[in-house]
C-alpha cells in the first residue's frame, strides 16, 4: 500500500491549513444560517424579488449547481463505459462533487419556498403535470444513483482504510466496508455493480438536466418555451461539470501534492472535452438566439433585446466571453492548453455559466407579456449571503470528504500505468 | 456517538408524542355551564348563529332570561366567588342588569383552522346535519366544554360528503 | 437473552425522555400562542345605511355589519344618485374610520405648536377652554373668532354656521365644486335662478372643456354611471365626447378627440366655435329666433373677433380642427357642451353660449335647471377666499380639506399660526394638528346622523339621511352638538333652548319636514321611483308611511328622501319672462406669446446637483382617486395613485415626449421641478398629444403631521404655486433630479 | 353546471379603480408601503393596466384580474394541485396546500396571481375591518382572484334556505357590484339566455392573449366605434 501513500496520507492527518480554512468556511456557512433564519422569521420579502420577477438568485444557483452536478456522475461514467484508462484519477473527485452539489441544488430550492414547511406537500399531494414534480423525481432517482455510484467503487478504498486505522475510524470504515475481503468474487461482483451503475446512471443524468430545463421550457413565457432547452441545458451542464471538476482537481493536485497523479494529459484530455463542450454550447445559444431574433415575436423580442442591448447586456455578452470566447482562445491552442491554462479556461467557463442561468431565468421575468408595472431585480444581502454559504459549505463538506476517504481511487490505480514510480 | 444518537432519538420521539398525540389541555370556562340539565331546548336555542349564520356563536347571559328569571345557581356561585364576569364592577348588580350587560369570557374549545372556511348554516339549515355528528352528543355533558370533544379533521369531512353527494372542490371550504 | 438495563441507562434514558417531554410542552404553548385570537365577534351579517361623506355627492351607502363591525362599504341600491355604485374613495372611507392614527379623545397641547405632544382631558374641561377663549375673543371685538367649515350643504352645516354666528363668529366655507359654482354664470345668461344639470346620459355629442367626467364631476358616480350609459346605452347610438383639456387626463383617455389647451385658452377656443357655428348658420334656430335677447350685437361681436384663424393661432389649434368641431356640434342630434365645476367664469360664459346656440337648454341630453331644492337657504357663510389676510384670535375648524384643494387661495398655515388659539374638530390627525392648541376628535361619518343635500346631478330633489351605521368606536362627540354646547356656555340667546341642538335633532326635524311637504317618498328601487314619479305627475301622492313615526323610520332605513317629479322647461318659461338671453360679450384675444422652451441652467446651478432645465408652464392637477383631497388615512387610495401609467405612492409629473427627450428625461426617471417659492420631486411620465411647453404635476396631499400614511408622500405640488404670482401662468424649471 | 364569465366593457370603462377598492377590502387583501410597492410587492388581485387600441388618444385603463381561464397554464405546473380549475371554471387556489414555489405565478402570462412576501398587516384596529368569510393568507404562499367564490357559497346558501334556484342577480363579485359605470356583467357564460352569453359574443368582444391559447373566461369589449 506504500506506494499510494501521497493518496492516502492527507486523510489521516489535518494541519493547520486546513483548520483555518475550515473555521473561516464554517464561519460564512453560519452566517448564511443565520440568514437563512432571518428569511423563515420575515418571509421572502427580505430578498430583492418582487412582482413579476418571483425567480432569482436562488433559482438561478439551484440550475447551476444541478449543472455542476453533472461533473462527475455523467463524465466518469461515459468514461469508464469507453475505457478512457486516464480517467482514473479523476472519477472520485467528480463523483463527489456530483453528490454534493445536488444538495446545494436541492437546498437553494427549499430556500426559494415560500412555505419550505409544506415542501413535503409536494410528495403528500403530488400532481404528475408539473415539470416541478419531475425535477423532484428525477434529482432524487439522480442522488440516489450516483451516491450508490460514489460509494460502490470506494467499498475497496475504504477496506484499505480499515486496516490502517483505529478508533472511531476503524469502526466506522468497518461498517462502510460491508464485509470486504477483496475476494475474487466480491472483485467480480463489484466490477459487475459498477457497470451497470455506470450505465444507468447516465440516462438519469441526462434526464435531469432535461427536467430542469422544462421548468422553464414547458412554460409559454418569452425565451422559456423553447423546443432546445432539454439538450441546451444538458450540454451547458456538462460543460459546467468538466469545468468543476478540472477546477476542483487543480487545487486538490496543488494542496496535496498529487503531481504525480493528476498529470498534465489529464487536463490536457478534459481540456479538449472542455473545448468540444464549448463548441457545442456556443452552437446551441447561436440557434436558440438566432431563432428568437428572426421571428422578430414582439414579446421574445423584449426579452432578447433586454439581453443585447439593454439592461441585461452586460451578463449577456460577460457570459459569452466568459464561456466562448475565453476557452475558445485557451483550449483551442495546445500550447495553452496547460493546466494554468484549462484551470483559467475553467474557472471562467464556471462564471459564465452561472452567468448563463441568471440571464435565463430573470430577463424572461423581467419582460412579462401583461403590460404590468416591472422593476430593477437587485438580489439582497439574504440572497447573496445563502449563496455564498452554499459554496462555502460545499468547499466545507468536500474539504471534509477529503479528510475520510481517498480522493483518487487507489485500487484502480492499481494495473495501470498510472501508479508513478515516484511514489513509490 | 450511538448512545447519543439514542439518546435524541428518544426525547425527539416523547416531544412528538407529546405535541401531537395528547389531546389538547382543558380550558377553564367562566360558567359551569350543565349542558344535560338544558336538553329540553334544542341547540339553536342559545348556539343562534347556526341557523342564520357562519358562526353558531356562543350565547350571551341576555339568552339566559329567555328562561331565568333568576341567577341559576352555578352563576350565583361564580358570582359570590367576585367579579369573574366582566360587567360586575364589584357591586351586586341585579341578574337582569348582570345578563343585558355581561360577556362571559367564554373560551372557544372546537375550532378550525383559520383557512377552513366552514359554514354553520349550509350544515345546519341546508344539509339538516345533526349538531352531534361534529360536536359529539352534548346531552350527557354535565359542564361546559374544557376541551374539544371531537377531533376534527379533513378525512371526516370528506367521507361525510362523499356519501351524501356534496362538493368535494377543495375551495368549497378551503379560500 | 435480553440484557439487563443498567442503572445509568435507566436514568439516561429517562432523562432524554423527560427532556423530550419538556420540549414538546415548550412547543405547545408556543403553537397555542400563535395560533390566531378570534377577531370577530361570532355575529351575523347586518346592513347598515349610512351616507358617504367623501364629496358633496352624498351618496347612499350601505355597511356590512359582522357582529356590530363594519367590514365593508357598498353603494346603496335603493339610492338614486349611486344606485348600489360606490367610487374608489367612497368604499375607501371605512379605512379612515378604522385610521390607527385617529384621535382617541379631547386633547389639549402640552409643548411647542407643532411638536405633536398632547395630553388627554375629559370633554367638559376640553369645553372649559375652548369656551374661556372665545369669551375673551369677543370681548376684544372681532375680528375675534372665526369658523371654517367643511363644503357641505344640508341642514346641519346651516345649523353649524347659526351657532358659530349667534356668538359672533364669522363663518367660511368653500364653495363647493358642484353645478351650483356654475349657478351665477347660468343665471346670468339664462335667468334662471336654479342649479344647471347637463342630461349626460341622453346626450349624442359632448363637448367638454375641462370637465373631468369621469374623475370627479359634480357628483361623481352618478357621472360615471352616466358615461357607462352615454356611451353604450341599451338600443342606443354610442355617444361621442371630445374632451379639450391641457392634459391628458383620465376623461381625455376616455375621449374620441382629445384636444390639448391651456385653461386659460379655452375660453377662445369656445367662443371660436361659437363664431363657426354663427357663421355658417349652423345654431338650433327655434329658441335662438325666440328669446335671442342681445344675439345680434354678441353676432357682431364673435364673428369679426373670433375667426378659426385668430382662434387658431392663439390656442394652437388648427383652423380645420376648429371648424370641424363646430360642424360636428351641430350635426349631432343631442349635443351637449359641459365645463368643469371650478372653470374660470369667461369659459363658464362661453359653454353656456355654445348650449345656447345649438339648442341644448329644455332639451333631451342638453341643459335643464336641477329641481329647486325646497326652503334651502343658501350658503350664508362667507367664501373662503374671503379670508384674506384677516388674523382672528381663535379659529374653529371642522376639517382641513378645504385647504388641500387646488383653487383654495388662502394658506392654512399662515392663518393657523397668526391665531391665539386653534380648535380642531376633525376626528384625524391631520394639518392643523400642527397647530392645533386643542383637539375635539368629531366623529368619523359611519358614527354620525346624516342630513345631506347631495349635489345637483340627477332629475329629483333629494336628501341623503341617515342614522349611524356604528357606535362611536372612539371617545368622540358630535360636531354640532360639540358647537351647540359651546354656544350654550356663552350663553347666546338663540341656543338657549330647551333640547340640546345636534345633528340628529336638525336630521329628525328636516324629516318631519318633509312630512308636512306631502310629496315624494323614502330612497326606493327604480321600479317605484318611477311609480312616484308617474303618481306625482297625474296629480297623486300616495303617503310613503301611516304616521310621520313610520316615515321617519322608513327614510332612515331607506338613507334618504326622494321627490322624483321633475318639470322640464324652467329655461324657455324664464326666458319668455325676462325677455331673452343675456350672452356675456366676449374680450377681443388677448396676444397670448406660446412659451418658449429654453433649456437653460437653473438658478445656482452646480448646486445640489441641479443640471440644466427647461422653463415650462406648470399645471397642476388632483388625481382621480383623491378627489377633493379628501382624507389622507386611506391607504388604499395612495397605492392606486397613477394607475395604469405612473407609480403607486408618489405624485408624477407628465411631460411631452420631446420635451423629455430634450432634457435627457425618460419615463419614469425621477425629475426635479423647481418654481419661484419651490423645489419639488416627481417621477416623469411621457404623454403623446401633450402641450411641449407643459409640465403637468399631479398634486397629492403630502401632510406631514398626519397619519402614518399621508406623511410619507413627498412633493406637494400645492407648494410650487402657494405663493408664486397667481395672475399669470406659473413657470417652472424642470430638469433630472 | 354553470361556467362563471366576466364580461368588460371598456368602452364604458373609465379606470376609476373603484373595482380595486372593493377587491382588496371584500377579499382581506393588504395594504403595502411605498418601499414595498416599489419593489413589486404591491398586492392587488384586480389592477389597471395600460392597454393601447388604435385610433385612440392614448392607452386605457383595462382593469386585469385573473382570468380564469379554460386552459389555465397555472395549474398544470402546480407540484402540489394547490392551484387547479374547478368543476364551475374558477381557478382556484387552496392556501394550506400552497408550498410557495411561485411556479404558477411564473406561468401565469397575465402576471395575474400574487405572492406574500411578508405576513399581512392591519395596522391596530384595521384587523376588524377583515371579512370572516375570507381566509387570512399567511406569508409565503400565492393567492388570486376568485371571482369572489365565497359570495357564490353564500347566495348558494341563501338561495336553498329560501327555496328556490340561484337567480342571476344573486352571485356577482365585489369589484362587479360596485362598477360605478356599469362597466362589468357577471354571469354563466354557458346560459345561453344569460346577459354573459350575449355580450361575450358580441362583435367587440376579444380575449387577451387569445393566442396562447389559454381561453380566458374574461372577455374585454373593445372600445371605440
Amino acid at each position: 500500500m506504500s506506494e499510494h501513500e501521497a493518496i492516502v496520507a492527507p486523510i489521516l492527518q489535518a494541519g493547520p491549513s486546513f483548520r483555518r480554512w475550515a473555521a473561516a468556511l464554517g464561519a460564512i456557512v453560519v452566517w448564511a444560517v443565520f440568514a437563512w433564519v432571518w428569511q423563515l422569521t420575515h418571509g421572502l420579502g427580505v430578498t430583492g424579488l418582487g412582482r413579476p420577477i418571483y425567480w432569482g438568485l436562488y433559482i438561478t444557483n439551484f440550475v447551476f449547481f444541478i449543472g455542476v452536478s453533472h461533473a462527475g456522475t455523467l463524465i466518469s461514467a461515459i468514461l469508464r463505459i469507453v475505457h478512457a484508462e486516464w480517467r482514473r484519477p479523476i472519477t472520485r473527485m467528480a463523483e463527489v462533487i456530483t453528490v454534493l452539489v445536488l444538495f446545494f441544488g436541492v437546498g437553494n430550492v427549499l430556500f426559494d419556498l415560500g412555505r419550505p414547511d409544506r415542501a413535503l406537500n409536494v410528495i403528500k399531494h403530488p400532481h404528475f403535470r408539473s415539470p416541478l414534480l419531475w425535477d423532484v423525481a428525477s434529482i432524487s432517482v439522480y442522488l440516489t444513483a450516483s451516491s450508490i455510484y460514489l460509494y460502490l467503487p470506494l467499498i475497496p478504498d475504504i477496506a484499505i482504510l480499515r486496516e490502517r486505522t483505529t478508533g472511531w475510524r476503524r469502526r466506522l470504515y468497518t461498517r462502510l466496508a460491508v464485509g470486504w475481503t477483496g475476494a475474487p468474487r466480491q472483485w467480480a461482483r463489484l466490477e459487475r455493480a459498477i457497470s451497470v451503475m455506470a450505465i444507468l446512471v447516465i440516462p438519469v443524468a441526462v434526464s435531469v438536466h432535461t427536467v430542469v430545463s422544462w421548468v422553464f421550457g414547458m412554460t409559454i413565457q418569452p425565451m422559456w418555451h423553447s423546443t432546445i432547452f432539454g439538450p441546451y441545458f444538458v450540454v451547458g451542464a456538462i460543460f459546467s461539470g468538466i469545468a468543476a471538476i478540472i477546477t476542483a482537481m487543480v487545487i486538490i493536485r496543488r494542496v496535496y501534492g498529487l503531481e504525480a497523479y493528476l498529470r498534465p494529459i489529464h487536463f490536457n484530455n478534459l481540456g479538449i472535452l472542455l473545448l468540444v463542450m464549448c463548441c457545442l454550447w456556443f452552437y446551441f445559444t447561436f440557434a436558440e438566439y438566432l431563432t428568437t431574433w428572426y421571428g422578430q415575436e414582439p414579446t421574445e423580442l423584449a426579452v432578447f433585446t433586454s439581453k443585447m442591448t439593454g439592461p441585461f447586456a452586460p451578463y449577456f455578452w460577460a457570459m459569452v466571453v466568459a464561456c466562448f470566447i475565453v476557452p475558445f482562445t485557451i483550449l483551442a491552442n495546445p500550447r495553452t492548453r496547460t493546466v494554468t491554462g484549462t484551470l483559467v479556461a475553467s474557472i471562467s467557463v464556471n462564471i459564465g455559466m452561472w452567468l448563463e442561468r441568471f440571464t435565463i431565468v430573470v430577463p424572461s421575468l423581467s419582460h412579462p407579456r401583461a403590460p404590468i408595472h416591472t422593476f430593477v431585480y437587485i438580489p439582497s444581502w439574504v440572497e447573496w449571503s445563502l449563496m455564498a454559504g452554499c459554496f462555502a459549505a460545499f468547499a466545507l463538506l468536500y474539504m471534509g470528504f477529503t479528510k475520510l476517504f481517498p480522493i483518487v481511487s487507489i485500487w484502480e490505480q492499481e494495473g495501470t500505468d498510472a501508479v508513478p514510480a515516484a511514489a513509490a | 456517538m450511538a448512545r447519543a444518537l439514542l439518546l435524541t432519538a428518544v426525547a425527539a420521539i416523547s416531544a412528538a408524542i407529546w405535541v401531537v398525540l395528547l389531546p389538547p389541555a382543558a380550558v377553564d370556562q367562566p360558567i359551569p355551564f350543565d349542558h344535560a340539565k338544558h336538553t329540553e331546548v334544542t341547540c339553536v336555542a342559545c348556539h343562534r348563529g347556526a341557523e342564520r349564520s357562519a358562526r353558531a356563536g356562543i350565547p350571551e347571559v341576555a339568552a339566559c332570561l329567555n328562561c331565568h328569571a333568576t341567577p341559576p345557581r352555578p352563576v350565583e356561585v361564580v358570582l359570590s366567588a367576585g367579579p369573574a364576569l366582566p360587567g360586575s364592577d364589584g357591586q351586586k348588580p341585579t341578574w337582569d342588569e348582570l345578563a343585558r350587560r355581561a360577556r362571559p369570557a367564554w373560551v372557544r374549545v372546537t375550532r378550525l383552522p383559520d383557512h377552513v372556511m366552514f359554514s354553520h348554516r349550509r350544515h345546519v339549515t341546508s344539509a339538516k346535519l345533526d349538531c352531534a355528528s361534529c360536536h359529539g352528543d352534548m346531552r350527557a355533558r354535565r359542564d361546559a366544554l374544557t376541551s374539544a370533544p371531537v377531533r376534527l379533521d379533513m378525512n371526516a369531512c370528506l367521507s361525510c360528503h362523499k356519501t351524501e353527494g356534496a362538493t368535494e372542490d377543495c375551495v368549497a371550504c378551503h379560500r | 437473552m435480553p440484557e439487563p438495563v443498567t442503572r445509568r441507562e435507566f436514568l439516561s434514558y429517562s432523562g432524554a425522555a423527560l427532556t423530550g417531554v419538556t420540549l414538546g410542552q415548550l412547543g405547545r404553548q408556543w403553537l397555542a400562542s400563535t395560533t390566531p385570537a378570534v377577531v370577530h365577534a361570532s355575529g351575523s351579517e347586518v346592513w347598515a345605511t349610512s351616507v358617504c361623506r367623501e364629496c358633496p355627492a352624498s351618496c347612499g351607502l350601505r355597511a356590512r355589519m359582522i357582529g356590530g363591525v363594519p367590514v365593508k362599504l357598498e353603494g346603496s341600491p335603493l339610492c338614486p344618485i349611486g344606485r348600489g355604485r360606490l367610487c374608489a374613495k367612497g368604499q375607501a372611507s371605512l379605512e379612515s374610520y378604522f385610521d390607527p392614527d385617529r384621535l382617541i379623545g379631547p386633547a389639549r397641547r402640552v409643548g411647542e405648536r407643532g411638536a405633536g405632544r398632547w395630553e388627554p382631558i375629559p370633554w367638559p374641561k376640553a369645553l372649559d377652554l375652548v369656551t374661556a377663549q372665545i369669551r375673551e375673543s369677543v370681548s376684544a371685538g372681532r375680528p375675534g373668532l372665526v369658523a371654517l367649515a367643511v363644503d357641505e350643504d344640508g341642514p346641519p352645516a346651516d345649523a353649524w354656521s347659526d351657532a358659530w354666528r349667534a356668538i359672533g363668529a364669522r363663518t367660511f366655507r368653500t364653495p363647493i365644486d358642484t353645478a351650483t359654482r356654475l349657478r351665477p354664470r347660468f343665471e346670468a345668461l339664462t335667468g334662471v335662478n336654479g342649479d344647471p344639470m347637463f342630461d349626460l346620459e341622453r346626450a349624442s355629442h359632448v363637448l367638454s372643456f375641462g370637465a373631468p367626467i369621469v374623475e370627479t364631476w359634480l357628483s361623481p358616480v352618478w357621472a360615471q354611471r352616466a358615461f357607462g350609459r352615454f356611451r353604450r346605452g341599451p338600443s342606443r347610438q354610442r355617444g361621442r365626447l371630445v374632451q379639450i383639456d391641457a392634459r391628458r387626463s383620465a376623461t381625455a383617455r376616455k375621449a374620441d378627440e382629445w384636444l390639448s389647451v391651456l385653461p386659460e385658452h379655452q375660453a377662445l377656443l369656445a367662443y371660436g366655435i361659437a363664431s363657426v357655428l354663427l357663421r355658417e348658420d349652423r345654431v338650433q334656430r327655434g329658441l335662438l329666433d325666440e328669446f335671442g335677447g342681445n344675439l345680434r350685437e354678441f353676432q357682431r361681436d364673435v364673428i369679426p373677433h373670433y375667426t378659426p384663424d385668430q382662434v387658431a393661432a392663439a390656442t394652437g389649434i388648427p383652423v380645420v380642427t376648429i371648424l370641424r368641431l363646430g360642424r360636428d356640434l351641430a350635426d349631432s342630434p343631442r349635443p351637449v357642451v359641459v365645463v368643469a365645476a371650478d372653470a374660470n367664469n369667461s369659459l363658464i360664459d362661453a359653454v353656456f353660449t355654445l348650449n345656447a346656440l345649438i339648442g341644448a337648454f329644455d332639451r333631451p341630453g342638453g341643459v335643464f335647471v336641477a329641481p329647486a331644492s325646497i326652503d334651502r337657504r343658501g350658503v350664508e357663510d362667507e367664501p373662503l377666499e374671503a379670508l384674506g389676510d384677516l388674523k382672528p384670535r381663535v379659529v374653529a375648524l371642522a376639517d382641513p380639506s378645504p385647504f388641500r384643494t387646488l383653487s383654495a387661495s388662502p394658506d392654512l398655515g399662515r392663518l393657523l399660526e397668526g391665531a391665539r388659539f386653534v380648535v380642531s374638530l376633525s376626528p384625524y390627525l391631520d394639518e392643523t394638528a400642527a397647530f392645533a392648541d386643542l383637539l375635539l376628535p368629531t366623529h368619523t361619518p359611519l358614527e354620525s346622523w346624516h342630513c345631506a343635500v347631495p349635489a345637483p346631478a340627477v332629475a329629483a330633489e333629494t336628501r341623503s339621511i341617515a342614522m349611524p351605521a356604528v357606535k362611536p368606536r372612539l371617545d368622540t362627540a358630535d360636531r354640532l352638538s360639540l358647537v351647540a354646547s359651546i354656544a350654550r356656555r356663552i350663553g347666546a340667546p338663540e341656543q338657549a333652548t330647551d333640547e340640546p341642538i345636534s345633528t340628529e335633532r336638525i336630521a329628525r326635524g328636516e324629516i318631519d319636514r318633509l312630512w308636512r311637504l306631502r310629496r315624494g317618498g323614502p330612497y326606493s328601487v327604480v321600479y317605484e321611483t318611477e311609480w312616484l314619479e308617474q303618481l306625482e305627475r297625474g296629480g297623486w301622492w300616495a303617503p310613503a308611511a301611516e304616521s310621520r313615526e313610520d316615515f321617519t323610520n322608513r327614510i332612515l332605513q331607506a338613507g334618504g328622501w326622494i321627490d322624483p317629479y321633475f318639470q322640464a322647461g324652467q329655461i324657455e318659461q324664464s326666458l319668455r319672462e325676462r325677455r331673452g338671453l343675456r350672452f356675456a360679450l366676449p374680450v377681443a384675444i388677448p396676444a397670448v406669446p406660446p412659451a418658449k422652451i429654453e433649456i437653460k441652467p437653473v438658478d445656482g446651478a452646480g448646486r445640489d446637483g441641479f443640471g440644466k432645465g427647461a422653463t415650462l408652464r406648470l399645471v397642476t392637477f388632483t388625481p382621480a382617486v383623491v378627489s377633493l383631497a379628501g382624507n389622507p388615512n386611506q391607504p388604499v387610495i395612495y397605492e392606486l395613485l397613477g394607475q395604469p401609467d405612473a407609480a403607486p405612492w408618489q405624485p408624477w409629473a407628465e411631460l411631452h415626449p420631446e420635451t423629455a427627450a430634450r432634457l435627457g428625461i425618460e419615463s419614469g426617471h425621477r425629475i426635479r421641478i423647481t418654481s419661484r417659492v419651490a423645489t419639488i420631486e416627481a417621477m416623469a411620465v411621457l404623454v403623446e398629444g401633450m402641450l411641449s411647453d407643459v409640465v403637468a404635476v399631479a398634486s397629492v396631499p403630502s401632510v406631514p403631521g398626519a397619519g402614518r400614511w399621508a406623511r410619507v408622500i413627498e412633493g406637494d405640488a400645492r407648494s410650487l404655486v402657494a405663493l408664486a404670482d397667481p395672475a399669470g401662468p406659473c413657470l417652472v424649471v424642470v430638469a433630472r433630479a | 353546471m354553470p361556467r362563471w364569465g366576466l364580461v368588460i366593457d371598456l368602452d364604458r370603462c373609465t379606470g376609476c379603480q373603484a373595482c380595486v377598492v372593493a377587491c382588496k377590502h371584500e377579499n382581506n387583501v393588504p395594504f403595502s408601503t411605498p418601499a414595498e410597492a416599489t419593489h413589486g410587492r404591491l398586492l392587488t388581485w384586480i389592477h389597471l393596466v395600460p392597454a393601447e387600441t388604435p385610433g385612440r388618444v392614448g392607452p386605457s385603463a383595462l382593469p386585469l384580474m385573473c382570468q380564469h381561464c379554460d386552459r389555465p397554464p397555472c395549474t398544470d405546473v402546480c407540484p402540489t394541485s394547490a392551484t387547479y380549475l374547478s368543476p364551475e371554471g374558477i381557478v382556484a387556489q387552496v392556501y394550506p396546500r400552497c408550498i410557495g414555489c411561485r411556479y404558477c405565478t411564473n406561468a401565469c402570462p397575465y402576471s395575474v396571481k400574487v405572492f406574500n412576501w411578508s405576513s399581512p398587516e392591519w395596522p391596530g384596529a384595521m384587523a376588524e375591518m377583515r371579512n370572516p368569510d375570507v381566509s387570512l393568507r399567511p406569508k409565503g404562499i400565492v393567492e388570486k382572484c376568485t371571482f369572489c367564490h365565497h359570495r357564490l357559497m353564500l347566495a348558494r346558501e341563501r338561495a336553498r334556505d329560501e327555496g328556490r334556484d340561484l337567480a342571476p342577480d344573486d352571485y356577482v363579485p365585489a369589484c362587479v357590484q360596485t362598477c360605478p359605470a356599469e362597466a362589468m356583467t357577471f354571469g354563466d357564460l354557458d346560459d345561453p339566455h344569460g346577459a354573459v352569453a350575449a355580450l361575450a359574443n358580441n362583435p367587440r368582444a376579444f380575449r387577451l392573449m387569445e393566442e396562447l391559447g389559454t381561453k380566458p373566461k374574461v372577455i374585454y369589449l373593445r372600445e371605440g366605434e
